[in-house]
């Protein structure tokens, strides 16, 4: 999991003041990779809303618990070629995700809630949730399509 | 950090909403959406979301009670000024349709 | 050299694309703690000039080299009172810097360079280097003057 | 992510600058200074500065270097648009006095 060249770790707690903070890092992490505008904010929603999720279910609203976020360039297998992208691996030390929990909701269905594993979806290209040595392990690849286009032609 | 000032119109409450809507600020927005609606029994409220660079699930469920609150008790909830980032969130979570939005403040206000 | 509480943490690389990306993060969290837009834009000065200074001489710059950036809030004594403060500590694992180097040269000399230590020392209200365990470390202090009026009147 | 983009008005280059000037940035922007300066021998270099939000030592010592060319070869090197981040970096630098700074792209490059 913790292949390719490391660009960024960053070690937080569990404060929504924090979101702010990384999505600034991160909206500019990813432009320096080469994601268009539209990815970029996708790559930085779909960071946000992981985060949101850690610190009201993983720690239950409870504030200065640790949480990891590392950020990796990787190589990923797709269409017979190895394609660049982003990795972001967010790690926390909260209670045991309840795998039946992590399905979603119907949309159609309009109230508040439920949208946040809806819009992490839709914005990566892959996500893995896994239970690792006493921490939840929320694994987030994003392909890097448009940049490599461009220097590749 | 989410700012948020109110203007009063006629029978009409306008937001002026800037800054980042998120887990940290959502319940500001929530809280003031519910007190015109709930509360005061606003008949219109208008939010401007020119200068909101920025909303996250949490946001739009903050939106949604605004919805529901105004349903409730027979007001309308109205939104413009979406700039594209906001538009996309609304857009993804398929919830464009069930809320008034217009282009602009004058129509927003309109009788 | 660890107390207080810690706000964040980052693991960098000494990639000069990097500093866009701490700038970005530190002068939100700035703001977030309650400095006023000229000091949070004096404490990303300083943060970014000590950066560039890590890649270009302690790393000579070479690339992907580790950097650490860990940003806490802590009380320092000051007027007889406590008062909050925003702690900055950078660590590298560079060559060893020179002392004699550190004390920067005169602004009345019209040249390009040399003007980065300045600007940390005027941007910081405390900065002290430190050699240890075969790193080098960079502490600085920005008091919460401001904030602290506002918040304790 | 710097971007400079040049205008050629008669005997005067006028790069349009915008983004940070860092470490990362200011070699760019040096090259750009010193081909205009010393190589082709433009008579009047001016930089619109109004967006860059952000410059540090390594991007004043760019904007010296440029300077230093612009006297070796009689030419001017005049700067304008300075928002407050920038005029900030430049009197910590005790260098405002230096340069030519004019408060509009009028005054940069009238005769
Ligand atoms: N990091 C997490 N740890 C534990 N449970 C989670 C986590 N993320 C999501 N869940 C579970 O999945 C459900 C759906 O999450 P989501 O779609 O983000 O909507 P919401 O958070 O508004 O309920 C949550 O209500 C929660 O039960
Ligand atoms: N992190 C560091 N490691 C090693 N040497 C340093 C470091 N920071 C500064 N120096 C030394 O101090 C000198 C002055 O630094 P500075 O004022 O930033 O100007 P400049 O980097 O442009 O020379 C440098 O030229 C270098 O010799």
């Amino acid at each position: 999991m913790s292949q390719g060249s490391l660009l960024l770790k960053m070690e937080l707690r569990s404060n929504p003041e924090t979101l702010c903070v990384v999505r600034n890092a991160l909206g500019e992490l990813a432009q320096t990779l080469g994601f268009p505008e539209a990815e970029c904010r996708a790559v930085v929603l779909a960071v946000d809303e992981a985060l949101t999720n850690i610190i009201r279910h993983a720690y239950q609203g409870r504030t200065e618990q640790p949480i990891e976020a590392s950020f990796r360039r990787i190589r990923v297998a797709r269409d017979g070629a190895q394609k660049p992208a982003l990795e972001i691996v967010l790690e926390d030390r909260g209670a045991t995700v309840d795998r039946e929990k992590l399905c979603g909701r119907k949309l159609e269905d309009v109230r508040p809630g439920g949208l946040g594993l809806h819009f992490i979806r839709e914005s990566m290209d892959k996500v893995e949730f896994r239970r690792r040595w006493g921490r939840n392990q929320l694994r987030m690849v994003k392909l890097l399509h448009a940049a490599e286009t461009r220097k590749e032609p | 950090m989410l700012q948020i000032a109110a203007r009063h119109l006629e029978k009409i409450t306008v937001f002026d909403v800037s800054g980042d809507i998120d887990l940290a600020s959502s319940p500001e927005l929530r809280k003031a959406l519910l007190r015109e609606l709930r509360e005061l029994r606003m008949p219109r409220v208008v939010l401007n979301l020119k200068d909101v660079h920025y909303i996250d699930s949490s946001g739009v469920a903050s939106l949604v009670e605004g919805l529901k609150a105004s349903r409730d008790v027979g007001s309308r909830l109205v939104l413009f000024g979406l700039n594209s980032a906001v538009r996309e969130v609304l857009q993804l979570s398929k919830l464009v349709k069930i809320f008034e939005i217009t282009d602009s403040e004058e129509q927003a206000v309109a009788p």
